[in-house]
């Protein structure tokens, strides 16, 4: 159980092969990467607020749900804030099972918790102003399957 | 208290955080409190239901005890992710 | 949509990074790699057989319902035979598409499929002797939910 | 035809592959025709619940039509992934 909130980007190929190497034993490794897509109107950049004093804390509880629901070998979240152009990573999720369902079932549930428990706000920034990203109703629905 | 304010809520009252002197006993007492601050107030709590709340870190309802709070956070919903 | 059979190891994040590179546009990659894990009484190691003449074509019919199922940006699958010891990667399954759903649905839907439509049979090489693994009837029925 | 085995299907037989001459219609008058071959096919084809079996390259039921088929293979079920 590890989590990394951070401003710098990281190369998701490294974090999987050292998330891989450090849950030995395991079976299978899911990874999911979010990345800026581009918007309609041209997105120049995204920038991502957050609450210093509780992302950490917040995302450690979510992380703690899901190793009580699964049976996992590892678990690590990153996710970045501030500047963003679009293409950059903004997260990644990984997890480490015995056997691919608890893998797969583990990191969709951190990131249906990630995109509406963590205190994170986005706003899109293009050519014809800012603003900010609003939530979606199918996120906030997705949270009721766990 | 220190009360923050994130995201838009930051923006429409214009600063990130404050220290409030308030005997509020509720989350929603408090919101009235602020409210009454100013139009910027009125109209970053003009819909509570667009927003949420965190007492010292935590999420909670707007219905929540404040007792020793230290640190209350309002936002609109998190997009992280 | 890529199929990569293959007697050699890969790096699993070279990979996953390529496949972002080229699946430039999308919000959500999910990657999912299967590992040798060891097993009571201590592997040696594991032979995986396949069926040249039809591993290829059948991984890619299985890629092409993913991609007729859900809205995808890119899918890759790599799978090893030979032998393989423990810790070694056998394979892998990446997905990318605009919304991470889509993404982590069409990345199990492919493993299911893998497990139980693909040619491949593994055997396990221990210091007792060598057995076949048994098909596990939970895989055959990971198959109904879709 | 081609007939292919693999994996245990391969190991009981005693080869990966061999060309057979027959008139089978389909795949399970093909297996009535292997099992006869001798005891080791006997016991590949004892119980047909536990194979699986491809025409063509092509996964199919035993009780498909062999037509002109080229290839036939028979193998347990898949342990891919």
């Amino acid at each position: 159980m590890v989590v990394r909130v951070q401003k710098d980007s990281f190369d998701a190929g490294q974090v999987l092969n050292e998330f891989s190497s450090s849950a030995s034993g395991s079976g299978a490794v899911v990874s999911f990467t979010g990345i800026v897509r581009n918007v309609a109107g041209g997105l120049k950049h995204m920038e991502i607020e957050h609450y210093p004093a509780m992302t950490q804390a917040a995302i450690e509880a979510i992380e703690a749900q899901a190793v009580s629901r699964w049976e996992l070998d590892g678990c690590l979240v990153i996710h970045r804030f501030g500047k963003l152009v679009p293409g950059e990573q903004i997260m990644m999720v990984l997890t480490a099972a015995r056997h691919r369902a608890a893998a797969f079932e583990a990191a969709e549930y951190l990131m249906d918790y990630l995109k509406s428990r963590a205190p994170f706000w986005k706003k899109e920034v293009t050519e014809s102003g800012a603003q900010w990203v609003e939530a979606r109703s199918q996120d906030e629905e997705a949270l009721r399957r766990w | 208290m220190q009360v923050l304010y994130f995201a838009w809520v930051r923006e429409r009252i214009g600063l990130p955080k404050e220290c409030v002197e308030s005997d509020a006993k509720t989350v929603s007492e408090l919101v009235e409190e602020l409210r009454s601050r100013g139009e910027r107030y009125a109209l970053a709590f003009a819909d509570t239901s667009a927003l949420r709340v965190a007492v010292d870190q935590e999420l909670t309802s707007f219905d929540a005890p404040l007792d020793n709070a230290r640190e209350v956070a309002f936002f609109p919903p998190m997009t992280g992710g």
